[in-house]
């Protein structure tokens, strides 16, 4: 079975470390902080200008000043800063976070992603994407292997206008957890009951199959 | 004398000088610390063919979306737009032009705009269309692209609470763009909630001193959240 | 679990890992604002070979000065040096190397640095002997000069108050260029007057983001002045 | 007779205006703050990041954590601001003060200043000069018109390294007053009982002498 949303939520989440300061991108990426194993630290940085960015707010401590990179309210943690949006991206850029979740329409197997723009629709904007994947040295992309109507977003190349180049190593589908090393995909772990031939079938780039390749195991 | 007292009171010499044509730096993200009574002045003088550098554009109806209303707007530098249908519609139809910066690029234009820093590298958007007919270098094996400084005719700011001297702080999230627009424009005016004694706000404490500021007005403020999200209290 | 605990107790854990040859960046301004205890550290470990980038290098006997006593400076990148008459024998010598860089030109190197701006442009320097075998270039009708970052193996840097996750702030015009080294250096140490709960600082009136530091440490300062002027008080 | 360090720094002050931000260099240029005209108020910029630099302290009151750029200990004013010196050179170099007051070793007509380097002697240093010099538009110079050995200071082109390139319109000698304008001095003013010969002898620069080149008043 493919993975569900929270699944993949909760399979992002292992790969964080005690002390991670975090970026999460919408979506699936901001479900991730839902399943950040118990008794581990790690803050989470918006980059509108917050680190260490809490939960929703309630409905009495709603505040307009307070916000997230989605525009949604938020609150702030204990020990958390507020700054100016070239200090949120002299974070980013200058590699200071340790650990970049976002989403995508394609990825290649030299590191490409494409994840904002689709020609001749309406464009809206990179925001802070691009940034976002030229400063960080640890991402994980979390997208769905192939399209409802079943193409492959795993290519040999992006077909896409780019977000960045070359920067991507990890990439987790609602099928397999891959790596991308010397331009190829590599198969790390499967989603429960998905078989590699299926992968296989929806990987468009260069796969690599691995001896073993482990099932994910969810609680 | 005058001295350093930057404070005017009306909306009306706040903007005194704008004149069609002109680039507008605006602070804000989303609708989070937009000077809106700032933006309600530049739709009531229909100061024409304006550049708006601001990382959004508001919503229908709020913030710099009330500027699309009487086509003020000939052109957005900005990261992330379209949250508004009268802006997809005028875009499509050519009477708007778009210019899509990087968020992290944007901020940084801003800054350098105000530091003396014509121009600066950086890795984001290399490879991609942000690229195209940039010019391009290597620093330690990587590929950069060198971006510009922008500054502006005018920068128009929302801050929390200032002094007559025109040191300005800014309250939680609704600080993001707009220490750096305050920096980078020709006339820097800024609305704040408060205006406080000269002696009330700490020194080391300050996110925009006063000689960044041409004028200090101080308004009410709608303050419209565009996604309001809450947790249950039990 | 450790989490974003930064603290240690001791300076040789502080200073673990710095080793011959290293770069160092450290902040302070003359005497104000630097990080003694740790200087003092770096002296006795006797690492040698060191590259120290700090606008001033001390004065004998006391802040950096004291790592000249023993050799243990290669190179020195300031903007004014020689406030001890050590240094002066160690450059005339040819034991020590020096680049003096522009005090701006310094500052805005070192927050590049952090940052990830491999290059910038400024004017500072230009038709000088700093812009020598340097890249210029014209924007706007004016020339200026293309200046690379810095970034060091280590930043050392003082501080007034930090919480354990290591936010921080400044006293007074202690601050200087402390906040930049923080953010450029592979390994962040600050030492502070006093460590305080992780909620006592205000999250918008933070200067250093804990995300820049590695390590916090609490230390007692002498705080030395190197041009007491005073004023009678009648 | 030439004009006194105290005259000089007087005829400086006249050149401020109500509201001016202010950065004043190290020696004459720092006297300047104790004549500026009652009612009239200037803020001093110290680049070691003080917006608003006050008198020195009282015993009471010096603290090591507040001095200025030539490492004296300082007040700050009410309405000061304190920040970092990435921040403080920003101002600077952006253009956003006012004035810049600092003396030189020497000017020439193209507006090239000298100010910190003698070959052969002991270089300590740049400190923020060429920042200054880079980022004012309008810089007085002080020094005195020619050297003690009665070499001019006023050239035709620096000899020495420069700090700054066609950066410098006014200049303040203990001589005269003159303004730099398309390749040559010209002399506004004269120090009372100076005569037009000796700066004409002293200046080995071009040096356009209008009309009526007024003395200066000195209360």
């Amino acid at each position: 079975m493919a993975l569900t949303r929270e699944q993949m939520a909760q399979r992002v989440a292992r790969e964080m470390q005690d002390g991670f300061y975090v970026n999460l991108g919408i979506g699936i990426p901001t479900l991730v902080a839902n399943f950040i194993p118990e008794g581990m630290e790690v803050m989470l940085q918006s980059e509108n200008g917050l680190l260490g960015m809490g939960e929703f707010p309630t409905e009495e401590t709603v505040d307009a000043d307070m916000i997230n990179a989605g525009k949604q309210t938020v609150t702030a943690v204990k020990g958390a800063s507020i700054f100016s949006s070239a200090e949120s991206f002299a974070m980013i850029r200058g590699g200071h976070v340790d650990l970049t979740v976002l989403g995508a329409f394609e990825v290649d197997v030299n590191g490409n992603i494409a994840s904002w723009m689709i020609p001749n629709k309406l464009v809206k904007g990179m925001g802070g994407a691009m940034d976002l994947v030229a400063g960080a040295d640890n991402i994980i992309v979390t997208m769905t292997h192939a399209s409802k109507s079943g193409e492959s977003k795993l290519l040999t190349e992006c077909a896409l206008p780019l977000t960045g180049k070359g920067c991507i190593k990890k990439v987790l589908t609602d099928l397999a957890w891959l790596e991308i090393e010397e331009g190829a995909f590599i198969l790390k772990e499967r989603a429960p009951g998905v078989s590699i031939e299926e992968i296989q079938e929806k990987t468009q780039g260069k796969l690599i199959v691995p001896d073993h390749v482990p099932e994910m195991v969810f609680a | 004398m005058a001295g350093f007292d930057k404070v005017v009171t009306s909306y009306a010499d706040a903007m005194a000088g704008l004149e069609d044509g002109m680039t507008v730096l605006a602070g804000g993200f989303g609708l989070c610390g937009i000077p809106e009574n700032l933006i309600q002045e530049i739709k009531r003088r229909q100061t024409r063919d304006l550049t708006i550098v601001s990382n959004n554009c508001g919503v229908d109806g709020f913030g710099l979306g009330v500027l699309l209303e009487d086509k003020q707007v000939r052109k957005m530098i900005s990261s992330y737009v379209g949250e508004n249908a009268l802006f997809e519609k005028q875009l499509l139809q050519g009477e708007l032009e778009v210019e899509l910066t990087p968020q992290g690029t944007l901020a940084e234009k801003m800054r350098a705009g105000g530091a003396g820093i014509p121009a600066f590298f950086t890795a984001t958007g290399v490879g991609t269309p942000v690229g195209e007919g940039k010019e391009t270098r290597i620093f330690n094996g990587r590929e950069y692209l060198m971006e510009e400084a922008i500054t502006g005719d005018f920068a128009i700011v929302k801050g929390w609470k200032a002094d007559r001297y025109g040191n300005v702080i800014y309250r939680h999230t609704a600080q993001n763009f707009n220490p750096l627009a305050a920096t980078a424009g020709k006339i820097t005016v800024v609305e704040v909630e408060e205006i406080v004694e000269v002696d009330e706000l700490d020194p080391a404490q300050i996110h925009t001193p006063g000689i960044y500021v041409d004028r200090i007005i101080q308004g009410s403020f709608e303050k419209r959240i565009e996604k309001r999200t809450v947790r249950s209290t039990d």
